[in-house]
């Protein structure tokens, strides 16, 4: 697949005084990309630019192939959008609204009414779809919201912020969704979120922003390798002495919420048992540590925040 | 929760067009506003207009003086000016403000239509609904009239052109009005307030200059002098009001078109926000 | 025995919706974790002790002062609500100086509490912006400011940290138990564990309207201890390891998963995770890596909230 | 004691401040301003003296009172507590230790004032236009009466819609339906019916104050003091039902979570 999904030429979006988005170019291929920054950073402007919602103060775009500006209809036909923020109308029932969307995407009526089912139920509202919208609690207008941008078969969904204000559980229940639509194949996704662990295992791309400028762009497996391999240890019991013992034999550890990482040489395990045994600590978890993408964010959000990643 | 991905029917399907899109969004409009209010409202119109118009052209009949102009009374009573103010407030005033409000706006900006097709469409529900309430109740009056032979087919039918004229041009500017002043205001009452305090106003208001200064052409600014106008005129009656019926005419509808415009402009601006 | 905040039986309902289902709790000095899903009743309780919504069954007290009322009291009481909505026309600054007056506060007293509780929020250089231009995390900390400003005896914080990215979460953190030091006492809300695990070990947990567990986290942790767990060891040598495994006592099963895998499901996760050190030790074994799915708040949680249903 | 007028001052200042701005302030201005323009292109006729002049008196009967005091009265009023409650920012000023009284009266006052500063130009400038601009000039009591049966009728139905706006949902439309309808419509009545109106008062006010020029016709069985003392203590009691009223009022949105 040489076809680009996405394509940004130093695109720059000023509102009045405030640059949203600083010169951006990037370049991404289908498949699934996160679309990963702190609030503020760009990813709503950068989404509604591709939509053509708005127009770049300078700089040119290209969806599937087109430019949002030139062509923004041709660009919406294969394009599903997820708003942020709440955006439904709660006088229809669900069917009735995802339906009625599906045929102002272009969708002929029965077609419309029948992928509307279809949709509902694999969002997971099948018994709740003949209700009105304004009786659905948080998570299931989050998923009427995701049906909404999937009903007319875009080719490309764009899913702004998609877990936001969902619990654990919904939050695993939405992106288990994404998941399953990204399996199915045929189909990109972007996904914006502010949550980095929403798109650990889920992305295969990710683009980073922060504060409107480009922290890194591309396969997050590229993204991720190139770090000394960490070991990340959870002890109950009595933790800085755990620490202390640790470090009298050579091991430095560094803490992380409640997890302490170390580096381990050759990776052999055995002085964690050791010193475990002398302190009466348990070891609780002990495993190699992966690279997140958390990581990378807050690595190269400090390191330069003016740098473009290779 | 199971998962099992939707298939999406068997081969692609082919698209409908932007026409049939505003179509969809028009015909969603013009249900949403067929809550009780309206219908009551709309009822309303219909039992007064039609009543006055049979009872009047009943009692006409007796002493055989029908004529176009006694078509008309409908218009002459003070209630009318009401009856249409609330109607367009009850179809109209929520047309933009709501889906501002509620963020769909958001929705349909997102797909694969332009903005006019989405304003064309807010339009025509407003403006059916509109002319259900400003050209229908003179046209079952006049059903009943000709039924019961009260008048000649001949005149039913001119007078049944008086009243789309002067229905379609009612419909023109309040259809105008009511979306413009919509979409200043995210909320649907806001915009129902303004409509009665601009027309009242007007219509208070530019009488009274006129009348007093002999300047006949400020009477042009208040739209229910123009309406009644156009309406007498229709109707063959050289009434009381001093403006020319045809300029009267191209006023309304010249400020219909504008206040739609507007309304345009306003919403091009709505989404231009950061986040 | 009474804490800063006293629940007993405590019902509210939405019409036919339970917010709160007998909620009874108390919560002690310093920090402490409200923590449930979304809809368990944690807005519902904080709505209550704010004074916004009335209970319709059992008492519930704020520092000694009845939940629904006004008053002087109200001043020792600061509210960071969930949502978002500010007065979009203030500035930073304007909104927290007039909420200090509503409070009684003297215009000086007032602007100066202002400027050091939006310094304190790292809002200084934006104070004299409009709110409408605040992107979410500002207006997390502008709500927390004006929650802050009248230096409140008690502080309670729906979601503080909802919406705010890594690197504010650790900034809003620190804050919070600096305000604790200070000798504050604070509530704080999430449906997410790990999040409240940093900040506090006093938890209360809250499903379907009620506490399903209250008490430090040391409690709730023997609570997941009192279940069964399923721990994944790797191992070059899974066989020798299973066999030394199989002859303790609590070991109920050992099954190889994979090359150099095995799933050992255990009754008595204490002994388990206290033996192993010394095994490893003692056998020269080479356990490369110990997971357990089951030695986590969520799990605990989902358990203790699944038993309710 | 100090504290209490620090709080009340507060929430006055609020609610003056959020009722007058942005694009309501611009609509509501542009309201205001109707009976002054209409005069001022009534006196670039030059019409006689007495014609103009007469004719902005007029106006205010017509128009200015019945008309733009009510739409800019009915907007700042309904909105002080509805709006509030439905943006969920009610809850920063009563979850504070002021009491809940102090919250409507300081509205109350806030939006009094918010309402007068728009009115009371509404109903003096036509005036001023007339005599400056070629109109026989007013004995002082023509303003003054004019402009306190504005101020009148702000705080009258100022009080009724903060009320309103207060307990029902739909206030603005009962607003509109009372202020548009029952106001303008009971007053044609015959018999005593009139009187269940306040435009009434109002207009006894005007007609026992002034005894020349065309306000001075209406039907005025009352004193002057019982048409000034019934609009103010209509007031009085809604402020008062309206504080008893939030008393009990939940202020929270009738749902778990946002």
């Amino acid at each position: 697949m040489t076809d680009g999904l996405l394509r940004t030429d130093s695109v720059t979006k000023r509102f009045d005084t405030v640059e949203a988005l600083s010169n951006l170019s990037v370049e991404l291929s289908p498949g699934t990309i996160g679309l990963v920054g702190p609030n503020g950073s760009g990813k709503t402007t950068l989404l509604r630019l591709l939509l053509g919602l708005l127009a770049p103060t300078s700089g040119s775009l290209s969806v599937l192939g087109r430019d949002p500006q030139r062509e923004p209809l041709l660009v919406r036909e294969q394009v599903g959008y997820m708003p942020e923020h709440d955006c439904l109308m709660p006088d229809l029932s669900g069917v009735g609204f995802v339906a009625y969307m599906g045929r102002v995407s272009g969708l002929p009526r029965e077609t419309a009414m029948s992928r509307a089912h279809e949709v509902l139920e694999f969002v997971g509202l099948k018994e709740q779809r003949y209700r009105k919208i304004r009786e659905y609690s948080v998570g299931m207008r989050q998923r009427v919201k995701l049906a909404q941008a999937i009903v007319h078969d875009p080719p490309l969904c764009l899913l702004d912020e998609p877990t936001s204000g969902l619990d654990p559980e919904g939050r695993e229940e939405m992106l288990g969704l994404v998941a399953a639509l990204s399996r199915l194949g045929g189909r990109s996704f972007v996904l914006s979120t502010h949550l980095l662990p929403d798109t650990e295992g889920l992305v295969d791309q990710v683009l980073l922003l922060n504060a409107g400028k480009l922290l890194a762009a591309g396969p997050v497996a590229r993204l991720l390798s190139s770090r000394t391999p960490e070991t990340v240890i959870r002890i109950r019991g009595d933790v800085p002495g755990f620490v202390a013992a640790l470090s009298r034999k050579g091991v430095e550890t560094r803490t992380q919420g409640s997890e302490l990482r170390v580096v381990l040489p050759s990776g052999d395990t055995r002085p964690i048992f050791e010193v475990a045994n002398e302190t009466g600590g348990q070891v609780r978890y002990l495993g190699p540590s992966v690279r997140t993408i958390e990581d990378l964010f807050l690595s190269l959000a400090e390191e330069a925040p003016d740098q473009v990643a290779p | 929760m199971s998962i099992s991905a939707p298939r999406y029917g068997a081969a692609p399907v082919a698209k409908t067009g932007r026409i049939h899109r505003a179509l969809t969004i028009a015909h969603r409009e013009f249900n949403r506003r067929s809550g009780v209010g309206t219908v009551a409202v709309v009822t309303l119109t219909y039992l007064a207009i039609t009543l006055v118009l049979t009872i009047n052209t009943s009692f006409a009949s007796l002493t055989g003086t029908v004529t176009l102009a006694t078509f008309e009374t409908p218009y002459s009573s003070p209630a009318w000016p009401f009856l249409m103010l609330i109607v367009a407030t009850s179809v109209g005033a929520g047309g933009l403000a709501e889906d501002v409000g509620n963020r769909s706006i958001t929705l349909y900006l997102s797909r694969p239509i332009r903005l006019i097709d989405y304003l064309a469409a807010k339009s025509a529900a407003t403006g059916t609904w509109l002319v259900i309430a400003a050209v229908g109740p003179g046209l079952a009056g006049l059903a009943v009239v000709l039924v019961l032979g009260w008048a000649p087919s001949s005149l039913v039918l001119t007078g049944a052109g008086a009243f789309v004229a002067t229905g379609l041009l009612a419909c023109i500017f309040f259809t105008g009005l009511a979306l413009a002043l919509s979409s200043l205001t995210t909320r649907a009452l806001y915009a129902g307030v303004a409509i009665f305090g601009v027309v009242l106003s007007l219509e208070i208001g530019a009488p009274l200059v006129s009348g007093i200064t002999g300047n006949t052409s400020v009477a042009y600014a208040s739209p229910i002098n123009d309406l009644l106008s156009v309406a007498q005129s229709a109707f063959g009656i050289s009434g009381p009001y001093a403006t020319d019926p045809a300029t009267s005419a191209v006023v309304l509808a010249l400020s219909g078109v504008f206040f739609a415009v507007f309304a345009g402009w306003r919403m091009s601006r709505v989404e231009v926000v950061g986040e | 025995m009474t804490g800063i905040v006293d629940a007993d039986s405590v019902t509210k309902r939405y019409g036919e919706v339970l917010g709160l289902n007998g909620f009874s709790a108390t919560f002690p000095p310093g920090i402490t974790g409200l923590v449930g899903p979304n809809g368990a009743g944690k807005s519902t309780l904080f709505r209550l002790l704010a004074g916004q919504l009335r209970c319709d069954a059992g008492t519930l007290t704020l520092l000694g002062f009845p939940a629904w009322g006004q008053g002087e009291f109200r001043r020792r009481v600061g509210y960071c609500p969930e949502h978002a909505s500010l007065f979009d026309w203030m500035t930073g600054a304007d909104f927290v100086t007039t909420l200090l007056r509503v409070d009684g506060f003297p215009r000086a007293e007032a602007q100066e509490r202002a400027l050091r509780a939006i310094e304190t929020v790292g809002l200084t250089e934006a104070r004299d912006r409009r709110l409408k231009a605040y992107s979410k995390g500002m207006r997390q900390r502008i709500k927390l400011a004006q929650c802050i400003a009248h230096d409140p005896q008690l502080i309670l914080l729906d979601e503080p940290l909802n919406g705010v990215d890594p690197v504010g979460r650790a900034h809003l953190s620190a804050l919070l138990r600096q305000l604790s030091a200070t000798g504050h006492h604070l509530i704080v809300s999430s449906h997410v564990l790990y999040e409240v695990e940093r900040l506090t070990d006093q938890i209360v947990m809250i499903a379907h309207g009620q506490a399903i567990a209250q008490g430090d986290l040391h409690r709730i942790r023997d609570l997941i201890d009192s279940r069964p767990h399923m721990v994944d060891l790797e191992t070059p040598d899974p066989r020798g390891v299973a066999k030394l495994l199989g002859a303790w006592d609590h070991v109920v099963s050992i099954e190889f998963t994979g090359p150099g895998k095995l799933r050992v499901l255990t009754r008595s996760p204490e002994a388990f995770y206290a033996a192993l050190p010394a095994l490893v030790v003692t056998e020269k074994l080479d356990v490369r890596s110990v997971h357990s799915a089951d030695d986590n708040l969520d799990a605990v949680f989902r358990y203790l909230a699944g038993g309710g249903r | 004691m100090t504290g209490e007028w620090t709080r009340l001052v507060a929430v006055t200042w609020l609610s003056l401040r959020s009722s007058l701005r942005g694009w309501r302030l611009a609509g509501l201005s542009a309201f205001a301003l109707i009976p002054t323009l209409i005069v001022v292109s009534v006196a670039s006729t030059h019409p006689a003296a007495s014609t103009l002049s007469n004719s902005a008196e007029a106006l205010f009967g017509l128009l200015t009172l019945p008309i733009v005091t009510m739409v800019i009265v009915l907007v700042l009023s309904v909105g002080q507590f509805r709006n509030e409650i439905d943006n969920e920012t009610l809850l920063y000023l009563s979850d504070r230790s002021i009491t809940r009284p102090m919250i409507v009266v300081g509205k109350y006052l806030g939006s009094l004032a918010a309402a007068l500063v728009l009115v009371i130009p509404a109903a003096l400038l036509p005036l001023a236009v007339a005599s400056w601009g070629g109109g026989n000039g007013y004995p002082a009591v023509v303003p003054l009466t004019v402009a306190a049966a504005a101020a009148l009728a702000a705080i009258a139905y100022g009080g009724f819609f903060l009320f309103l706006g207060l307990v029902s949902r739909a206030a603005l439309l009962i607003g509109i339906l009372y202020g548009f309808l029952w106001e303008e419509l009971v007053p044609l009545l015959p018999g005593s019916a009139p009187r269940l109106t306040l435009v009434f008062y109002l207009r006894n006010f005007l007609s026992t104050e002034l005894t020349t020029g065309p306000l001075s016709g209406y039907p005025a069985p009352l004193t002057a003091t019982a048409s000034i003392l019934v609009p103010i203590a209509l007031a009085a009691v809604f402020v008062v039902l309206g504080s008893l009223a939030f008393r009990y009022l939940e202020t929270a949105p009738e749902r778990e979570s946002a």
